[in-house]
């Protein structure tokens, strides 16, 4: 991990150089759904809190608000809002900035905004005065800060057309620098230049309300070819990489690189259709069968051959890297079951599916033969991984096949429309990006979710009631208990066999030092620390 | 004169100009502008005449091979000008041709067998037998003896001579009683040109087959056809017996024509008549007499009157087309 | 004496003359026999299993797995014997339905003539000028990947350059003096195009077939490269595609992209070398050189002929 | 006269294409899996509202009839849609992304083109000897290499030497316009030189067998006769006449080489059309797709109306 | 007097399946300037490939022996060097298919010239005056010189063609059947027309045909060439009326007359293959007269009747036993 000396010393200037394979989708908040759109909305807006990435559980820790406070019923957060904060361009940032911006993606979170998600619960955003905003609930919200807290805060004096009428500007609005003026904003950072799928160049923000960074600027630019941003990190073209391919990690120590290592907020996981009423292959909803499924799963081979060691064996659906509110989230008492060829035969043997002549149970009349859909974003590792699960499952008489989509199509194969009951597939394999706080992927397994993000077409009302109750459980620790009997129980019902969780591997060139040691690598969207500290060595 | 077996009356073929977007470009090209000749049983006809004139398009077009735009074909007895394609099949028999290219005239990959009994297939159900039979007949007819050695060979390894011969043979096969030869020798080499030629000529002998002889080569027509029809710009400028037309000539083209057939004997050497100005061309065919412009004896009137084909007083069916004639000495 | 090479025809023997007559010819067909023999038998030859890992991820060239490991741990001399079978597989599909497509075109326009040539010339001037990558694209993203779409948007690609070539060639078989001899005689459309018309552009059909084995491989590793290759099937594009996924570029491991990219050249090669030497054959023109830096030789003494004596 | 009606004719047969290519452009990408609006709107949680509003927007609500008139209307005016992926207008992507790839187009064609043609007659020329079969086999490897393997070849062996992505360093200091031209030439060297490369092959076994046609050909012997010099006759005669088909596929391959760029630009991350087109199909970015591939079409149709152009050009037997 | 001699010309054409074709054998005959000369013989008998030998033209695929000798230089000994400074300046060369022995994609005149600079015999405005001096003699306007090859006819390209043969003023001219590809009526007129050059020019000629009656009006002199070899040679009316050699007669008899129903025969047989060893008189198994020792022996070119000019390769023309 990057260390970090005090600010005093350390040299100040230069450009910093990021490499990324990920790259800006758009800089459209209300369009851009890559994480690294979320990082630079970071960085050159203004937002509420950030996360604290140095501590494991992830506080909240005041950016725009110096203090927030909730009221005794937990329905009413106040925050303070910083004096003398100003725009790029002069323009006050206050309160009322907030309120504007926030009331926005509240007046279209059911449209436009949509993936900002600060509906949930409130009545009213108001700002009291120019340094209070007063936020106001329905309910007793576990999740406001998450909700609230890194949501960028955008000007009013050049977002409000859009804003206009039905909202519908503002899926629309080009977002982008201009000229030689960089773009108003209000973070650390000012973006200066954009070029889409290639580059963005951000120059310090001298009227940040923060502390001044150390360097000049920083650029982030896109690699689509990982080889070729491994080789320009190695042949000194970029400076820092988020993201290293595990197969380049010899590649990359050996050419003197500073490499960082770390769990990663994303898992790889196989889907196994849950859908109560699915009319097809129900064997599939025996839970023995997806507990020998499970247990003839080779976590290990997965973690070695696929990600070359690179990431850790999965279990619950909320991964280590988990953690918000000071709180890390993941259940590690959970009791995996290991990997048991013979174990499984064995619960397979008692379902009654015995094997044909060819090796391949047969259930209900049927061979247990079946197609895994399989997002093509997952090629590569994820082609290794389902080998090796293909492996394992002819031993225990289960023949899958790969039946290779691209994620518009993976997602019309597996996820349900507005008002559709059941999507006609057995398994799939992909991944998730979770957020900080569990609330999202607790969410994604809810009977509600139907139609939205619940691909699995899991539904069990009891589990429903607890995200509800988690919903309102203001104090972390008592969230937690709840959160953790929730992912119990999604793991012994198996809507998902969590295969792995990801790591990352980070790396930059000696010539850097002051990276702030985080959970989230030295680059993320949860906060703009390791940008404020980094300098020249 | 004996049945006429092949009469084709004022026969015309046009072919219409290539045009591109709708709009024509150039005009029509008259290959054959009012043809008519008549062809006995047992008759060798001979056209000649310069390249392009026609004779081929006339030969195409009686074997309906390309479209008549005018006049009428009748092979024995039946008009054929507007024949379908069925009602035509089973008249097919009665006229084949023989080709100019000994080289290209057979399927390369075709046996001497299968090339002359391919007729057969298409217009007769024989058993394999009886067509072998027919086969063997009709070499022998050609002259290539003994059959057997020929019948499985490929055209390329035979000579010219003998590939002519094969396809002789496939057109006798069927025992027609037109065969139409296009320029049948003029690709062989002059040592075995007489062979063909005597062949035809033993055919229409002893088969009573007519034939119709196209070929430039004056001293070949006056050798072995009975009558002789000098064609120009696709028309018959003068017909008659081959002798009457050769050493009686009465059309200026035709003595032109004559004029410059080379003497084998080096001492008799003979002045040509060099007809000048631009060869003819079927696309722009001139006003009046169409040989006018080219004419050494033209007179004004030659160029407004378009002559027919007029008998000629010495009664053995000797007609030219001249304005001139007859001549006044 | 050109004219007579022509006639001389061409027949199976011929063709095979051709092919096992010139040194160029012949050492194709041995390099292709050498790959479809290995990829025929590959299920048998394989020395590893190719779903089964043997070794360490990228592991180098060694004497157990001479070309190395790939990033699955997986002995890439199998791995390129069953890519081998597919990437031929498909090669040898996509190429045949485009010579049944192309060449049925072919000679339809080219015997026919008149309108039926115009229609179908038409409609393959539109297909020959619509970039063929992008359009292979959009229909394996449309049709979704599988080997059997991956074969018709290849042979999609083939067909027209086949046609047009047919189609020429066929308007000059029409005009030979044999075919119009049989239609003179009333024989029909069908015994002309079978029996003088197909017969005769066979030998070119087939070396353009082979050329097309070789575009059709080469299109492959092409759409396999942009990820639109049948994901389950292993072929030479395949395995290319999967290593630059997985960065074996900067894993320094060159030998799990080098060998398959040789692979599919040499095989393009063999294609070549053979579907080549048959076209220069029915082209007799282009044995005669009027110009060469060679000259003829002037021998010394007398003819032996004149010495012969009984 | 006849000049013009050629030219009318060829000039009406490519807006011909082009109208077939693109109303085929248009249907095709209809029948794309993948709902537009979904794409459209990246929003899952996005109200049947917002995505009734939004299939207004992009006029999806039509029948494709009425859409079909509509994407010809817009394009008359030079209107190629707004692109789903970011919002903005198609044809600004698609010239930048045009002007990327021309240079590296341009300069590895004429490379090739110089290399190729050289080589092609010199192997014609020495037909027979190990000369000539040397050129031959070096044309035919690289006729033969796959283009993405060629480039990652090229990217394993310079690995470190040579920049291996994009048109430009972004972060280049200098900014005077020699010190940017050397850095674009630094990036251009690896996708021009695969580019020039597989191309090489193909042009020198074109002109190679050009050559040895023309070299049969009865004039060159009635050279020979005149007592011209062979590099005479080779250059007048032989090669002057081997350019008109070479010149021909030359051109025409043109045509087809924006778009056989996507292999090499895909491997180099060149910001140019045929990446764009890929990203496009990636993305699902209807619009873009449509505009790629009818700028796509529209060279290989204009490369072929130049070829014809030249070719009638160049041969006098043809009358312009 | 001799101008061109050609001393036992041999010409091998080796073949890709192997083997040798010997197209050219022992050929000997001469040329005195101004004569015109014919050089008959069937279809492959070696007329071209004796022609290309005169040139020094030959593929590489050729070997050669013998002499061609110009005015007692060799020509073949040289090299290609020697031979090319002869070539068009000496001996020009006309070729049957004149469609495609000029350059398509050059004016007419410009080919003309080619040579002239090429040899430095004019310079070039005195090449370009002279180019349409010829274009006149040979009849056709001197603006056709500035056409493409393709926008004249089939005759007045072989003009144009004869037009630039005299471009160096050459000493002989080597017409290769100038006229089958023509039109009777055309052939007429370009055979006037070589006769007129070569009377007025003082041109020897080397007319290569197969068509006898054409050699018999045209030229004074011919050799008849069988199987690669000379049959006979002498002046045409001796061929004519005392042919020496019974092919010669035959070939004569073969050719009908335009005014008599003289019987017309056809030689029998065809003519031996040339990439096998001919034991003895090629042109026995076709000869209606044949000897005992025609099988066993090649007989040599001898003179007949003690007249020099006139030679025979026939056993019945005597010869050493
Ligand atoms: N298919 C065709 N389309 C257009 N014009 C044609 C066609 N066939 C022949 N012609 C033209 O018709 C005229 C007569 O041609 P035809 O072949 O009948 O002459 P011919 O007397 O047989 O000549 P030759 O002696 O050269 O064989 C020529 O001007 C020729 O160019
Ligand atoms: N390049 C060559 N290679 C091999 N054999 C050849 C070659 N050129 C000609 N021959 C053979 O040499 C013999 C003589 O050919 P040549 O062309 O000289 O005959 P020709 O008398 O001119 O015939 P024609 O009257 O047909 O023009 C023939 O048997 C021919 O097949
Ligand atoms: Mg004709
Ligand atoms: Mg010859």
């Amino acid at each position: 991990g990057g260390s970090s000396t005090g600010a005093g010393d350390a040299k100040r200037g230069g450009v910093l150089r990021i490499g990324t394979s990920n790259g800006i989708d758009s800089l459209n908040p209300f369009v851009g759904i890559n994480q690294d759109d979320f990082a630079v909305w970071l960085a050159i807006y203004p937002t509420l809190l950030q996360y604290d990435t140095t501590k494991p559980g992830m506080p909240y820790k005041g950016s725009l608000a110096t203090s927030w406070k909730f009221s005794e019923d937990h329905k009413t957060l106040t925050f303070t809002i910083r004096d003398g904060a100003t725009w790029s361009d002069g323009t006050p940032l206050d309160a009322t900035s907030a309120e504007w911006s926030l009331g926005v993606m509240f007046k279209f979170a059911d449209g436009a905004a949509g993936n900002w998600g600060i509906k949930d619960n409130v009545t009213s955003i108001k700002a009291t005065d120019a340094h209070t905003l007063v936020i106001t609930y329905s309910a007793p919200a576990a999740t406001a800060l998450y909700a609230l807290g890194n949501t960028p805060i955008l000007p009013k004096h050049v977002w409000e057309e859009a804003a206009s009428g039905n909202g519908k500007g503002l899926k629309t609005f080009v977002n982008e620098p201009s000229g030689d003026k960089p773009m108003v904003g209000a973070g650390p950072f000012l973006l200066t230049k954009y070029q889409k799928g290639e580059l963005a160049m951000f120059k310090t923000n001298p009227s940040w309300y923060g502390d001044k960074p150390l360097i000049d600027g920083w650029g982030l630019q896109t690699f689509k070819n990982k080889d070729a941003l491994v080789t320009a990190l190695k042949g000194g073209e970029i400076d820092a990489v988020g993201g290293i391919p595990p197969t380049a990690l010899n590649t990359v120590k050996s050419g003197g690189l500073v490499v960082d290592e770390g769990p990663a907020l994303a898992m790889r996981d196989l889907i196994i259709n849950s859908n109560p009423d699915k009319p097809k292959n129900r064997e599939l909803l025996n839970l023995d069968v997806r507990k020998a499924m499970e247990m003839a799963i080779d976590r290990k081979a997965i973690v070695d051959t696929a990600w070359l060691g690179k990431a850790s064996e999965g279990s619950t659906i909320i991964p280590p890297a988990g953690a918000s509110d000071g709180q890390e989230w993941h259940n590690d008492a959970i009791d995996v079951v290991g990997f048991d060829i013979d174990g499984a035969n064995k619960l397979l043997d008692q379902t009654g599916y015995a094997k044909g002549a060819d090796g391949i149970r047969v259930a209900d009349g049927h061979p247990m033969r079946y197609e895994i859909v399989f997002a093509d974003d997952e090629s590569g590792a994820g082609d290794r991984a389902f080998q090796i699960i293909q492996n394992g499952f002819k031993q225990i008489g289960i023949e899958i096949s790969q039946k290779k989509m691209d994620s518009s199509a993976a997602w019309e194969a597996i996820y349900c429309d507005d008002d559709c009951q059941y999507r006609d597939f057995d398994l799939a394999m992909w991944d998730w990006f979770p957020a900080a706080d569990p609330d999202f992927m607790l969410a994604a397994m809810t009977c509600d979710s139907w139609g939205d993000w619940n691909d699995s077409g899991y539904c069990n009302k009891e589990y429903d009631a607890l995200h509800q109750e988690q919903k309102g459980a203001t104090d972390p620790k008592a969230r937690k208990v709840i959160i953790d009997k929730m992912q119990q129980m999604v793991y012994d019902a198996r809507p998902y066999i969590i295969l792995t969780y990801d790591e990352r591997i980070d790396a930059w060139s000696s010539k850097w030092d002051g990276f702030v040691e985080s959970s989230q690598g030295f680059f993320n969207n949860f906060s703009t620390q390791s940008l404020e500290k980094v300098h020249l060595k | 004169m004996s049945e006429i077996v092949l009469k084709v009356d004022a026969l015309e073929t046009t072919f219409a100009p290539r045009s591109s977007l709708g709009r024509s470009k150039g005009a029509p090209v008259r290959a054959v502008d009012g043809v008519s000749l008549t062809l006995a049983r047992g008759e060798m006809l001979a056209l000649v005449g310069e390249s392009g004139c026609g004779k081929t398009t006339t030969a195409q077009t009686i074997l309906r091979m390309v479209a008549a735009t005018g006049g009428s074909v009748e092979l024995a007895g039946h008009d054929i000008t507007h024949a379908s394609h069925k009602q035509m099949q089973p008249l097919r028999r009665n006229i084949q041709i023989v080709y100019q290219d000994p080289y290209e005239a057979l399927d390369p990959r075709f046996r001497v067998r299968q090339a002359v009994e391919e007729p057969l297939l298409i217009h007769e159900r024989l058993s394999k037998a009886e067509r072998l039979a027919r086969v063997t007949t009709a070499l022998e007819t050609v002259g290539l003896t003994p059959p057997e050695s020929f019948l499985d060979r490929f055209p390329h390894e035979l000579s010219g001579g003998q590939r002519q011969r094969v396809a002789i043979a496939a057109a006798l096969v069927l025992d027609p009683d037109v065969l139409v030869a296009d320029e049948p020798v003029s690709m062989l080499d002059v040592s075995v040109r007489a062979g063909i030629l005597d062949l035809l000529a033993t055919l229409r002998r002893e088969r009573g087959m007519a034939v119709l002889m196209i070929t430039h080569d004056l001293s070949t027509a006056a050798r072995f056809a009975d009558r002789i029809a000098v064609m120009y710009l696709g028309r018959i400028v003068e017909e008659g017996p081959a002798r009457t037309v050769v050493d009686d000539p009465q059309h200026p083209y035709t003595r032109a024509l004559l004029s410059v057939v080379p003497e084998r004997d080096p001492l008799l050497r003979v002045v040509p008549v060099l007809l000048t100005g631009e060869p003819p061309n079927a696309a722009n065919i001139p006003p009046g007499c169409r040989f006018h412009p080219r004419c050494p004896v033209a007179i004004a009137q030659c160029r407004e009157v378009d002559p027919v084909l007029t008998d000629l007083a010495d009664g053995e069916g000797h007609r030219a087309a001249c304005v001139r004639l007859p001549w006044l000495t | 004496m050109s004219r007579r090479a022509k006639a001389k025809g061409t027949s199976t023997s011929w063709l095979w003359s051709v092919v096992w007559g010139t040194t160029t010819a012949r050492a194709g067909v041995l390099l292709l026999g050498f790959f479809v023999v290995l990829a025929l038998f590959s299920p048998l030859l394989r020395p590893y299993s190719i779903d089964q890992q043997v070794g360490g991820v990228y592991d180098p060239p060694s004497w157990a797995h001479p070309l190395g490991l790939d990033d699955g741990g997986i002995d890439m001399v199998s791995l390129l014997m069953e890519g081998g079978r597919m990437s031929l597989t498909v090669g040898f599909a996509a190429a045949l339905v485009a010579m049944v497509v192309g060449g049925g075109i072919g000679v339809l326009a080219g015997y026919f003539g008149g309108w039926v040539d115009t229609v179908l010339m038409r409609i393959t001037d539109y297909f020959l000028v619509i970039p063929s990558l992008p359009l292979a694209i959009v229909i394996a993203a449309v049709w979704g990947p599988s080997l059997g779409h991956l074969i018709i948007v290849i042979a999609l690609l083939l067909w027209t350059s086949t046609a047009r070539l047919i189609r020429a060639e066929v308007r000059s078989v029409r005009e030979r003096v044999y075919v119009k001899r049989a239609r003179a005689l009333g024989a029909g459309h069908t015994r002309i195009v079978l029996r003088h018309v197909l017969p005769q552009i066979g030998p070119l059909l087939v070396a353009n077939t082979v050329l097309s084995v070789a575009s059709a491989i080469f299109d492959e590793s092409a759409l396999a490269f942009l990820g639109l290759g049948d994901p389950t099937a292993v072929t030479w594009g395949k395995i290319i595609e999967l290593a630059f996924l997985r960065t074996a570029v900067s894993a320094g491991a060159w030998w799990a992209i080098v060998p398959a990219g040789l692979c599919v050249a040499l095989v393009i090669v063999a294609c070549f070398w053979i579907g080549q030497s048959v076209e220069d054959a029915l082209n007799p023109r282009l044995k005669v050189a009027h110009l060469s830096p060679r000259t003829f030789d002037v021998r010394r003494g007398r003819s032996e002929a004149d010495e012969v004596t009984p | 006269m006849r000049g013009w009606s050629y030219l009318a004719k060829r000039v009406s047969f490519s807006l011909m294409t082009i109208f077939v290519a693109t109303t085929l452009n248009f249907f095709l990408f209809r029948v794309l899996p993948g709902d537009a609006v979904r794409n459209l709107s990246r929003v899952p949680h996005a109200s049947p509202d917002l995505k009734a509003q939004l299939r207004r927007q992009f006029g999806l609500d039509k029948s494709p009839w009425e859409q079909y008139l509509l994407y010809l209307r817009e394009l008359a005016h030079g209107n190629m849609g707004i692109s789903f992926a970011d919002q903005k207008p198609v044809r600004g992507a698609i010239v930048e992304a045009l002007w990327n790839t021309i240079p590296m187009v341009l300069i590895g064609t004429i490379v090739a083109i110089v290399i190729g043609v050289a080589t092609g007659v010199l192997a014609a020329w020495w037909r027979g000897s190990w000369k000539g079969s040397i050129g031959t086999s070096f044309a035919i490897f690289f006729y033969a290499v796959p283009t993405q393997w060629l480039a990652l070849v090229l990217l394993i062996a310079f690995a470190g030497l040579l920049p291996s992505h994009g048109m430009s360093d972004p972060y280049l200091l200098d900014d005077s316009t020699g010190a940017k031209l050397i850095d674009l030439g630094r990036h251009l060297v690896l996708p021009a030189t695969t580019l020039a490369l597989t191309l090489y092959g193909e042009y020198a076994l074109i002109t190679r067998s050009a050559m040895l046609e023309t070299l049969g050909e009865d004039y060159v012997l009635t050279a020979r006769a005149k007592g011209l010099l062979p590099r005479v006759i080779v250059r007048r005669y032989a090669l002057r006449n081997a350019m008109l088909p070479v010149t021909t596929l030359i051109a025409l391959s043109l045509g087809y080489l924006v778009a056989g760029a996507i292999l090499i630009e895909t491997v180099f991350s060149w910001p140019g059309i045929g990446y764009a087109a890929y990203q496009a199909v990636v993305e699902r970015d209807y619009p873009m797709l449509q505009g790629t591939f009818l700028v796509l079409t529209f060279s290989v149709v204009l490369f072929n109306l130049i070829a014809d152009l030249l070719y009638a050009r160049l041969d006098p037997r043809i009358t312009l | 007097m001799t101008l061109l001699e050609v001393r036992d010309l041999n010409v091998w054409y080796s073949l890709d399946e192997g083997g040798e074709n010997h197209a050219v054998r022992d050929l000997s005959f001469t040329l005195d300037r101004g004569e015109r000369m014919g050089l008959v013989g069937e279809s492959g008998c070696g007329k071209t490939t004796a022609l290309l030998a005169l040139m020094a033209l030959l593929p590489p695929s050729a070997s050669v022996s013998g002499q061609v000798l110009l005015d007692g230089q060799d020509l073949l000994a040289g090299g290609e060097a020697i031979a090319r400074q002869h070539r068009w300046r000496d001996l020009a060369l006309v070729f049957q298919g004149a469609m495609n022995a000029f350059n398509p994609v050059r004016r007419i005149e410009d080919q003309i010239i080619e040579p002239m600079l090429t040899h430095g015999t004019r310079t070039s405005d005195s090449a370009r005056d002279r180019a349409r001096e010829l274009l006149e003699m040979v009849g056709i306007t001197a603006a056709a010189g500035r056409r493409f090859p393709h926008e004249l006819s089939g005759g007045m390209r072989q003009r144009a063609m004869l037009a630039m043969a005299l471009a160096c003023e050459p000493r002989v001219l080597i017409a290769d059947e100038p006229t089958t590809a023509l039109d009777t009526m055309v052939q007429a007129q370009i055979l006037a027309l070589l006769t007129r050059l070569s009377d007025e020019l003082g041109l020897a000629v080397l007319l290569v045909t197969h068509d006898l009656p054409v050699v018999s009006q045209v030229c004074s002199r011919a050799v008849v060439m069988y199987a690669g070899g000379l049959a006979e040679a002498g002046p045409v009316a001796d061929l004519f009326h005392r042919p020496a050699h019974p092919y010669t007669r035959l070939l004569f008899e073969a050719t009908p007359d335009l005014h008599s129903d003289r019987e017309v025969v056809s030689i029998p047989g065809a003519p031996p293959r040339l990439d096998e060893p001919i034991v003895g008189c090629s042109f026995r198994p076709r000869c209606d007269v044949p000897l005992e020792v025609c099988s066993d022996r090649a007989p040599r070119p001898l003179s007949v009747a003690d007249n020099p000019g006139h030679v025979a390769a026939c056993w019945h023309n005597g010869g050493a036993r």
